[in-house]
């Protein structure tokens, strides 16, 4: 087999001789010098976490880029570009996906979240009781171990029911209790109950206009 | 050491009842042990100061969390390390394996023998101090091999045997550059190198001659490649060999290595300081000696009591008006860097330095009064002693910090641009330094 | 160089008799061959000094269900130098006996070396063997996986080595 | 003659630090120097393939995140073109403009993370953590705008799914001032240092023809000396409106086709990405951002192979629909795939150091090779 000859530039005469020399001592003078004044001047760009949570908003003088943010005494020795100007901030932003949340009032049980959700993380049973425009929901179920946050579920949902809050700390010791039904046991009862009692009074109904038609026939 | 074991054992009457061996045995064990804390609260504070160090470089903030700026967390790690479980691989040489990682902190403790502390400060002088260090650092080679070797695994064979090689390699301009130390002070004693450049800071070798110049960085350059340090750390190459002899390493094993890698660093930047920036010798000063009445005479002059009277009263207006120029200046200081510390010490900075400086001159103030008659002694004890091993300490740690500094700058060479360099480059330098320092000093000191 | 131009020199070369012109709407036009011309084929339109094709795209596998069912190599070749892309496609029967039999390409790794594992791709995923191949292997699934994944009538093992392939669903804690 | 010692298999990987992603080598090596290595992949093959045939089009597009992950935009991008050619859907030029705008940001954080990554397996920490902390900012911008900092699923097929936040556009300028010298420090820091170069050049050539026959895409086959870019030579959305020039490796820096070529070709890149959005920031047009379809979105029956240029190369979708409302065949043709492939070839003779080299230069991220 062929070893490929290592023949690096270093051996071509006396001038690239003293010129490898020179390169590399100044090269690594620059690079030095910037990791010098990384370290001792630029602003640190570490979001201490839990000490400083972003959800809270820092106090005023935390915040790494304000606006009208001062310029260091050094910038014009250092070059520009040394303060990032932004209204955006590190913080969390409006449009975070978060975990997901749901808002059982406004919830349909319209089915589109199950529907587009790639991973069935989201489980909908709803039924028709009484009093209410369109179907109740009597589970519903986000499995968080699985969600991708992909967010197509809230962008489906025509009723904002289910959202993304801010949330993210989701770490837990047992990935069942990740599964969650927010519609409690007592509100489903009831609503199976009601459910119930309005399928009965319709066959009650249904049997009764049989009936009569019967009669009548 | 023995000279100072002598001036004890003049000085207290005690011990010359004990009799001397008895006493010179016992100091020099304590001296030791002390000398080997020392060892391992230098690297201790190194390994910290790399990982703040890395930290900054890198916009980051470093350990913040052990400690005041996370100055304890060198010592979280070691409890971390001593707790872990220490895991011996199946098929690895079981005797080798666990004795190669001491066998490495063994060549780093032994250098710490005549690695100084001040004039005539050191465990011991001995006459071939130089020449013994260059001995000791073999150790280190060995220890590696074996870790390398013993490890049964092939990512840490290659680390050792490119460490076996870089560092045979590189003791030979290392020691190149130290022959034209020798040369120039005619002696292989570490005390003796440090009083050859006894005269002011041109006597120092980094600037005495231009040859001394390029050696110190000769023997820069080689001592970074013999502790494997970047841009030389082919045989812990991370991105290469994972962590090259020391992968199968854990616990306090790998703490053993990790506290030889740092307290090298230590004993290269010492013996640079040492043989290039005229070791204990203070700038501006021309000779240490000098110091010694010095400290007699302040010493002497403060163990009067007007003189403790008139200086309490005088310091406490002193102070105030220190303490308004420093809180402008911190005011100041604030202002331009948006400083951002804990809550605490950003209201309180002035009072805390202030009354930091407030016990400082109180305690020295009641400690005078008891102390009065040993007073000179002490005083010249602070300028004979105290004061060159600040200077020498500050020096290694500057070096150090280059040696850090680079670390978190530059890639790492390729084995053979390694090989390229030590035997193209450096030691044709440090053969025309040798050479060239021999005409110099022909020429102008001869 | 326009597409039908390829086609006619194609056909000059090698007469029309065996190469199905296809140009559904839909899709781009294509040129079906039987497998036994691929190589002759490929060759020409690397070599040709008008044709050039000097890379390819992608090379992928289709199974095709439903009448007449088959496993499809589709080639999407490029000329960077003429500037111009063309389609081969070479259609399989997979017939339920002895499938490995029919399912037999001649390699165009030693033409387009990309191929190499793109071929070990398909033959991963779909089973089809690419005959002449110097380095012949799964590519993506381990060595003792059963069954090509990308079928449409595979079926997931439901262990592989003991393990289980699927996840047990949790029932959700009532909420109070 | 060269002295030999005898063979030994070195296994490099799963888990090695230059190994980006979970990739495994196999080496036989003389010490140092490297026989024959043979790339072990498939180790994050996740069957997106598979997944295509099972889920609905519009289901696929996070799935197009994770194809390759540092770059999601650009393959949202490209699969969203793909199914809007085959399903005849119109794009407002808003939309457009914002896609170019984000493939552009994402191409720039991508370059970053390789570069970066580069500069960290040729043993320098601190160019990466730098790259990484000008990442960050484009990062923030994204999850701005659509609330996700890795995973966009930012684009629908027809526009895409949020409109820009209020000063959004000033941000992007603003990063771009910020940015555009700390690539020329980056460059002093690292792409300028003696080691550094003396560690790529003339490391790892590839030639131009091994380039084309390999199917070698993007930045790998610019360095190769070939002038071919997706962006002008086969145009895409509005980049034909867009002025900017594709970088070649020329004769500058060592051999063509070395590592240092494809790195300095990248940074190169970045300078043009650069321009390009201040382009993009400039020519914003007003408008509609979504063309919404209709929610089951059925493409009609046929087939078609779309290109577009992702940080790796060549991002292929071959998309098979009869007519239902999920893919039939999905092919997924990754730079990423093929640069891998090229490895095998290039590495004997190399040192194991090189072939760190290498991996890093040749950019290949595991997700996008096993896909």
């Amino acid at each position: 087999m062929r070893v490929r000859d290592y023949k690096v530039k270093f051996t071509h005469g006396i001038s690239s001789y003293f010129r490898n020399i020179y390169e590399s001592v100044s090269t690594i003078a620059v690079g030095m010098w910037i990791t010098y004044k990384t370290a001792m001047f630029e602003r640190k760009v570490t979001l201490q976490y839990p000490s400083h949570d972003p959800l809270e908003g820092r106090p005023k003088d935390q915040i790494l880029f304000p606006d009208g943010n001062p310029k260091l005494p050094f910038e014009s020795l250092l070059g520009a570009g040394q303060s990032y100007k932004g209204p955006l901030s590190p913080r969390i932003s409006e449009r975070y996906r978060g975990l997901l949340g749901y808002d059982e009032p406004k919830c349909i049980s319209c089915l589109l979240c199950a529907q587009i959700c790639p991973i069935d993380v989201i489980t909908v049973k709803g039924v028709k009781i009484e009093g209410r425009k369109s179907k109740a929901p009597v589970t519903y179920t986000i499995n968080y171990a699985k969600c991708m946050f992909c967010g197509l579920c809230v962008e489906v949902c025509p009723t904002d029911a289910v959202f993304f809050t801010r949330r993210f700390e989701g770490a837990t010791f047992d990935f069942r209790s990740l599964v969650r039904d927010f519609i409690s046991g007592e509100l489903r009862r009831e609503r199976l109950r009601l459910a119930a009692e309005a399928t009965q009074k319709a066959a009650q109904k249904k049997k009764r206009e049989d009936s009569d038609e019967t009669g009548n026939f | 050491m023995e000279s100072f074991i002598n001036y004890l054992f003049h000085k207290i009457g005690f011990l010359q009842q004990v009799g001397y061996i008895p006493t010179a045995a016992v100091l020099m064990l304590f001296f030791c042990l002390l000398v080997l804390n020392f060892f391992g609260l230098v690297a201790g504070f190194l390994t910290f100061f790399e990982r703040k160090l890395a930290g900054w470089t890198n916009s980051r903030r470093g350990p913040n969390r052990v400690g005041p700026y996370g100055l304890m967390q060198f010592v979280a790690d070691g409890i971390k390390l001593i707790l872990k479980e220490d895991i011996i691989p199946a098929t690895a040489d079981q005797i080798y394996f666990k004795f190669a990682p001491y066998l490495v902190l063994l060549g780093t403790a032994l250098s710490f023998v005549v690695i100084p502390f001040g004039p005539r400060w050191s465990i011991s002088d001995l006459n071939v101090g130089i020449f013994y260090l260059i001995a000791t650092g073999s150790f280190t080679v060995v220890g590696l091999i074996m870790a390398g070797w013993a490890s049964n695994n092939k990512w840490s064979l290659l680390g050792g045997m490119r460490s076996a090689a870089q560092i045979i390699s590189y003791e030979i301009p290392n020691a190149l550059a130290i022959l034209v130390v020798v040369l120039t002070a005619g002696t292989m004693s570490i005390q003796g190198i440090i009083k050859a450049q006894s005269g002011g800071i041109h006597h120092w070798l980094l600037f005495s001659s231009p040859f001394t110049f390029l050696a110190f960085f000769i023997y820069g350059i080689s001592s970074i490649a013999e502790i494997n340090r970047i841009p030389f750390d082919i045989p812990e190459a991370e991105s290469e060999l994972v962590a090259g002899y020391n992968i199968e390493y854990s616990g306090m094993r790998f703490g053993a290595f990790f506290a030889a890698e740092f307290g090298n660093i230590y004993v290269v930047s010492a013996v640079a300081a040492t043989c290039f920036l005229g070791g204990w010798q203070i700038p501006l000063v021309e000779d240490v000696a000098l110091l010694d009445p010095i400290g007699l005479a302040v010493g002497g002059f403060l163990g009067r009591p007007p003189v403790l009277a008139v200086l309490l009263l005088g310091a406490l207006p002193c102070m105030y008006l220190a303490f308004t120029a420093l809180r402008a200046f911190i005011r100041d200081l604030r202002a331009k860097y948006h400083y951002r510390g804990s809550r605490f010490v950003r209201l309180n900075s002035e009072f805390l330095v202030l009354g930091l400086l407030f016990a400082a001159v109180a305690l020295i103030m009641v400690l005078h009064v008891p102390l009065r008659g040993w007073l000179p002694e002490i005083y010249r004890l602070v300028f004979q002693y105290l004061l060159p091993f600040l200077s020498f300490f500050l020096k290694a740690m500057l070096i150090a910090f280059v040696v850090l500094w680079l670390r978190w700058t530059l890639p790492r060479l390729r084995v053979d641009q390694l090989m390229g360099l030590c035997w193209k480059y450096l030691i044709p330098l440090g053969f025309f330094c040798l050479i060239g320092q021999g005409v110099w000093m022909y020429l102008f000191a001869g | 160089m326009q597409i039908l131009d390829i086609l006619s020199k194609i056909k000059q070369r090698f007469g029309a008799t065996d190469l199905v012109w296809i140009d559904d709407s839909g899709a781009e036009p294509y040129l079906a061959i039987p497998r036994e011309s691929l190589r002759p084929v490929a060759l020409f339109l690397k070599e040709d000094p008008q044709l050039f094709f000097d890379t390819l795209m992608s090379l992928s596998g289709v199974h095709q269900i439903g009448e007449p069912e088959g496993l499809e190599v589709v080639y999407h070749l490029y000329s960077i130098r003429r500037r111009h892309r063309f389609i081969v496609k070479v259609r399989l029967e997979r017939p339920l006996a002895f499938p490995h039999f029919y399912l037999r390409v001649d390699t165009v790794s030693d033409i387009w070396p990309a191929a190499g594992w793109m071929e070990r791709e398909v033959y991963d995923m779909f089973g089809i063997h690419f005959m002449g191949h110097k380095d012949f292997r799964r590519l993506l699934l381990p060595p003792d996986w059963e069954g090509y994944p990308l079928l449409k009538d595979y079926q997931e093992p439901a262990t592989y080595q003991g393990i289980s392939t699927s996840r047990e669903e949790v029932e959700p804690e009532e909420q109070r | 003659m060269p002295l030999t010692t005898e063979e030994m298999i070195l296994n490099m990987g799963p888990h090695h630090p230059s190994t980006h992603g979970v990739l495994r080598f196999i080496l036989r090596t003389d010490g140092e120097v490297i026989y024959s290595c043979h790339p072990d992949v498939g180790f994050l093959h996740r069957g997106l393939e598979k997944i295509a045939e099972k889920v609905s089009y519009a289901q696929f597009m996070p799935y197009t995140d994770r194809i390759d992950y540092l770059a999601a935009m650009n393959c949202n991008l490209g699969y969203a073109i793909t199914v809007e050619r085959l399903a005849g859907i119109e794009v407002p030029p808003r939309a457009e403009y914002i896609r170019v705008m984000v493939a552009e940001l994402n191409r720039i954080i991508s370059h970053l993370i390789s570069v970066g990554t580069f500069a960290l397996d040729i043993g320098a920490v601190t160019p990466f953590t730098h790259a990484l902390r000008e990442r960050e900012r484009v990062n923030d911008l994204f999850e701005e705008l659509c609330g996700a900092r890795l995973t966009y699923n930012y684009v629908r097929f027809g526009g895409v799914a949020f409109d820009l936040p209020a000063g959004f556009l000033e941000a992007v300028s603003s990063f771009l001032d910020y940015f555009e010298p700390r690539l020329a420090q980056f460059n002093r820091l690292i792409s300028k240092n003696k080691i550094f170069k003396e560690r790529l050049w003339q490391v790892g050539a590839i030639s131009a023809e091994d380039a084309l026959g390999y199917s070698l895409a993007g930045p790998n086959l610019r360095a190769s000396g070939i002038d071919w870019d997706l962006r002008r030579d086969e145009s895409y959305s509005v980049y034909a409106d867009l002025d900017f020039e594709v970088p070649v490796a020329g004769t500058e820096f060592g051999q063509i086709g070395d590592c240092y070529n494809r790195y300095w070709l990248r940074i190169r890149e970045m300078e043009q990405s650069i321009r390009i959005l201040r382009q993009c920031v400039a020519a914003m047009p007003a408008g509609p951002f979504w063309n919404r379809s209709k929610r089951k979105l059925k493409p009609p029956p046929g087939e078609i192979y779309v290109r577009t240029e992702a940080p790796r190369g060549e991002l292929g979708y071959y998309l098979i629909s009869r007519g239902d409302d999920r893919p039939y065949r999905m092919k997924i043709r990754t730079g990423s795939f093929t640069a891998m492939s090229i490895v095998e070839k290039m590495s004997p003779g190399l040192m194991v150091a090189d072939l760190v080299a290498l991996i890093a230069s040749l950019d290949v991220i595991a997700p996008e090779i096993d896909r």
